[in-house]
């Protein structure tokens, strides 16, 4: 165990699984210089062969991904936002998840896409979105929602040497942020929740930047007698429903939390599980804690004002817990 | 250039896969007409000298993308007609298991990444495709097929950009066919396709896609000049959509019109297989043996149709299995 | 009234609109010979200048919307197919859907993106998505989903009339199939769901295409003894919340059906603003009868396994009317 | 071709404007490093004849759009400088209410359809407004600003293409500043940039981006060329950025290096504002007049800054009757 960077975490995925193998390689804009801090170092080690500038054209990086896994590599592209997911959304959404079905299971695509989501930084609109939501209706893609610096690095390893397009979300305000990552070599499996705290009165089911606030919320719910026991899916495809339908039964209430607009939402779906498999043992009405239905605002206050918090969270729990 | 004429084989070879293409879609048109085949299909009928003359140049494991009208560059790059036709047909014993049909015929085992419905879709792909064979250092090649409406996608620009920028071993293909859809592409369509491969310094060159020797020289230069490793190069080859855009495109139509009988016509006069056909009489090869090919494709169709009615249709389970390698959807 | 084919529906909106206002152009893909049959005729009425084949180049002829929109003119843009809206997505999620707030309410779009979705006629995975739940999710654009050819007019009317990007989705296995439709000019209001049938004992909630099915199913739940209510939401953007809550605690058991692949879909929105809003009223688990996670194969009896089919809705709703 | 030079009030037009958005982007560098700004400004310093050459050649009713480092624009077209620091501060007061921020700076009573965050963004906008120009037949017509970068963007030929096809009174301003954020052009860019404009059949001009001059004679003609119905033009204004991609560029560099001081320096010498200030003062300007130039532009940053400060910052609950006309979101 070491404590390190949500960011330097996944540097470090990075060059172990391109050291592990020489068919991984990592293409993007500027990634040589590490504009994102996640690539930094891997033109050093690794040569331009591997690490490749391109220019901005994100619907050829999406489609490209697509040609050179079939033809024997390993890709990993870097988006950068997650905004610029939708500019290359085509080939994402009409290609990568769709060719293996409809070439009958031939199309073979170990394909990671790294980007950012979420708000927090002033960066607008077209910088904010928590992109996700439209990759998980699409069906034929898997999504990683890593929430710590461990899950960074197991789960981006786990993304690297599967064989199946995997978009790897980071949460963009969570760059800096120190945790405890084991040493060596370890991945985690895709489809299993963690529980990160144990609790008997309510569940918070916190997508990826959300499990900081979500276990703020826990600490504040605890002073005011609350146990809030909190779950992180850290996969939205595979989804473990099992777990979180477990977690629900437990408690009988639970807010699901999600950095990303409401409609539509990785939360609306948890919810619409939950009532589904879990109803006979629900207790109160399945809150969400989401982003509302506007697209980021500039303005720190106003930004603050969208993007869900600890007392945000805590307030929608001690409603539920003692409803 | 002094590009040699293909041999007297090599030109039986080119007008035998030609012809295969022809008779296979022909039988698709009439299983259309009868109501035979779930989807739609796009024909390429007048078009089979470019994926024939084309393919003739390539490896089994180059690779090549393809479009909504695939058929004919499925079958020129070595593709099953069987499966082929087992595919459209919907059964479980087609090329994609029933799961993609027509438009999305394909076989990885030998390089073709798939028909596309998707219009330019095919181009980043094949960029791919040729990016990892730069980096795996092996000589595959990778060609990508489009048509002049898909060259008015901006991913067509992208991939000419990157393409040359990485000297990637690339072939792009246009097939000039006059028509996007109901649209003639001259309405679409501004300046000549082939500048815009010059504006990113792609060596380009212009043939009558209606004649099999000219696409085999024109893309045996740039086969070469991609395994050399100097990178991507551009071939626009002019032909006709003698077939409706699909079948029973008068449904679409409604009684529109958008081009004439005569010009249909004029085409027809400059039938790429009749033309080889000729070609090899005068050339003196016999009648019997182009009757003995004639008769070994028609057997081969045949066949394939009777193994597609012969076939079980498509498992719908399967499809969970499909989405994901080892993963339930 | 009279009877007419959901395709003359939406060409007569059409026909209508552009006469009303010569404000109104239409542009796309073949829609001078019409290549879906809804613009049929256009051309010869309004002439080219209001009427444009466009070149292939989807993202831009989204991007041209925002622009002409911008520049005083009402915009219809045909996508043909509903997957094609991805192809145009960056321009849809990142400046239509964005550029109003963006703009601190500077922008006014005027826009109707028509486009059609759904399976069932051997069109394979890259003609057959229903594409509007990431539309949903964007939360700048409204989502018209017409059911009948009435319901086809007025929204259309309704969409071109208005003054905010608005996804107008054809069902595409319906374009046939006729209907009784208004005499004279009439529009139908955003927002506002519609009752189609009365019931006591279940409630149906049924999206754009799957409205038939959705009927058919209550005709055999009858049979059964089963009174099922079948709700027609109209419009996912805005949503008529409710409508719907007050449909769930009418009956207290729901089954929400859509024709969008099921995780982050429309129906799991809809699941998860009723265990919220309507908690105390539920009886049973809200059901979700949807395409499942996979993208549409071309083969027809894999097809009709997909779709949601009378059958499996009568199935669902009487296993949580007994429950 | 004999295109006029500016008058000398002209000039002092142009210097007085390129030396506003000289100012306010120092100052704004400024609160920047002292952390005074709430997001990232893409600094414009060392461009600023281009936006200003160009924008002098457009009615108040022509419509541009503008990029990520699109303050100079803004200003250029009109735009109100305390507007746009109060945006640029995240203030209620701002142009855009404190919604969008420096990327999105917007006036469209101005023609200013907006800075944008997305590269390549404004080509399909500037191509639908100069689109909706032409059935207004108003004379109004549309300019798109964009980088190197975004020339590389599919979306770039599909704007090439329409505006061809279509005869849209369209200028497209390529600002050549050698950077797509730290990667140089020539490693992301094949060939010529004005020649993917040339396969289109689209006039093309190829200027000193640092020499107003140069700019407001090339844009002059393209700008009559759009107002005669003749169609759309191409500009490729080379140039250099002085400033990093964005301030605080160094923290994202850590140590990471793209170009030599030395370059920079030598650009520095060819500083578009100082050209202008010199060709003044030799064409019979007096230093007193500049003086006085240079004074009221100190005086209108001050109060542009002063307001910015003054005022409240942004209401968040405005955000929800901002996304749709007359709908709640
Ligand atoms: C992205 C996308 N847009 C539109 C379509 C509908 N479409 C199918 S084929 C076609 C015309 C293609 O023309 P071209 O590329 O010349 O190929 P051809 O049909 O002439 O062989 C169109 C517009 C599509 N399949 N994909
Ligand atoms: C679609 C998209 N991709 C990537 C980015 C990130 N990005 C912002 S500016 C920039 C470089 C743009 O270069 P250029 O167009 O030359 O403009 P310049 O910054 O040089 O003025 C990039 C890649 C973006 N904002 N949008
Ligand atoms: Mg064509
Ligand atoms: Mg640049």
């Amino acid at each position: 165990m070491a404590r390190k960077r949500y960011t330097h975490a996944i540097n470090e995925a990075l060059i172990e699984e391109m050291s592990r193998d020489p068919k991984v390689i990592v293409y993007g804009e500027d990634v040589e210089l590490a504009i994102m801090g996640d690539t930094k170092g891997l033109l050093d080690k690794f040569g331009r062969e591997r690490i490749r500038n391109t220019p901005i054209c994100e619907a050829t990086l999406t489609g490209m991904a697509v040609g050179a896994a079939a033809a024997g590599c390993r890709v990993v592209v870097h988006m950068m936002f997650s905004n610029f997911i939708y500019t290359g959304f085509d080939a994402i959404a009409n290609q990568m998840a769709k060719l293996r079905l409809m070439t009958g299971g031939q199309a073979v695509m170990p394909i990671t896409i790294i980007a950012a989501y979420g708000g927090g930084g002033s960066n607008a609109a077209q910088h904010s979105d928590s992109g996700y939501p439209v990759l998980v209706n699409l069906g034929g893609v898997n999504v990683a929602m890593p929430a710590t610096p461990a899950d960074a690095k197991g789960l981006l390893k786990t993304a690297i040497r599967g064989n199946n397009p995997t978009f790897f979300m980071e949460a963009i305000g969570r760059g800096g942020e120190q945790g405890e990552v084991p040493d060596g070599d370890f991945t985690i499996p895709f489809g299993k929740a963690a529980t990160v705290r144990e609790g008997k009165d309510v569940t918070i089911i916190a997508i990826g930047s959300m499990l900081k606030p979500a276990l703020e919320a826990a600490k504040k719910l605890e002073a005011s007698g609350i146990q809030a026991e909190v779950v992180d899916p850290r996969t939205l495809v595979p989804l473990d429903e099992e777990a979180l339908v477990a977690a629900a039964r437990k408690t009988g209430r639970v807010v699901v939390v999600d950095e990303a607009r409401d409609r539509c939402s990785a939360a609306s779906h948890i919810a619409a599980v939950l009532v589904d498999k879990a109803f006979k043992h629900l207790k109160a009405p399945v809150k969400r804690v989401t982003v509302p239905n506007v697209c980021m605002p500039y303005a720190p206050n106003a930004e603050r004002r969208m993007i869900p918090d600890a007392d945000r969270i805590a307030r929608t729990a001690s409603e539920i817990a003692s409803a | 250039m002094a590009t040699p004429e293909p041999s007297s084989e090599q030109l039986l070879a080119l007008y035998e896969r030609m012809l295969l293409i022809r008779r296979m879609e022909e039988r698709l048109r009439a299983d259309a007409a009868a109501g035979n085949l779930p989807g739609a299909v796009h024909l390429y009928i007048g078009q089979e000298a470019i994926a024939t003359g084309v393919c003739a140049r390539l490896r089994e494991t180059d690779m090549i993308t393809s479009t909504h009208r695939g058929h004919g560059h499925f079958l020129a790059k070595g593709g099953d007609p069987q499966a082929m036709m087992a595919e459209i047909w919907g059964k479980r014993t087609g090329i994609c298991k029933g799961m993609g049909g027509s438009m999305h015929v394909a076989d990885f085992s030998k390089g073709i990444l798939g028909a596309n419905g998707i219009v330019g879709g095919g181009f980043a792909i094949a960029t791919g495709a040729a990016l990892a064979s730069k980096l795996t250092h092996d000589e595959r090649i990778a060609v990508a097929f489009f048509g002049d409406g898909a060259a008015n996608q901006g991913v067509f620009m992208e991939s000419l950009n990157v393409s040359s920028l990485w000297k990637l071993p690339l072939v792009l293909v246009c097939e000039h066919n006059q028509f996007s859809e109901f649209t003639p592409s001259a309405d679409i369509t501004s300046g000549e396709i082939a500048d815009r491969a010059r504006a990113f310094k792609i060596p380009t060159s212009v043939v009558d896609g209606n004649d099999v020797v000219a696409v085999w020289q024109a893309a045996g230069e740039a086969v070469e000049r991609a395994r050399r490793g100097e990178g991507p190069s551009f071939i626009e080859a002019k032909t006709y959509r003698i077939q409706g855009h699909l079948e029973a495109e008068d449904l679409f139509l409604q009684g529109g019109k958008y081009r004439e009988k005569a010009e249909i016509e004029e085409w027809r006069k400059r039938d790429p297989v009749e033309r080889v056909r000729q070609r090899l009489l005068s050339s003196g090869a016999s009648e019997e043996k182009l009757k003995a090919i004639d008769a070994r494709i028609g057997a081969t169709v045949e066949r394939a149709v009777e193994f597609a009615q012969a076939s079980e249709v498509a498992d719908p389970e399967l499809a969970f299995d499909l989405m994901f390698v080892g993963q339930k959807a």
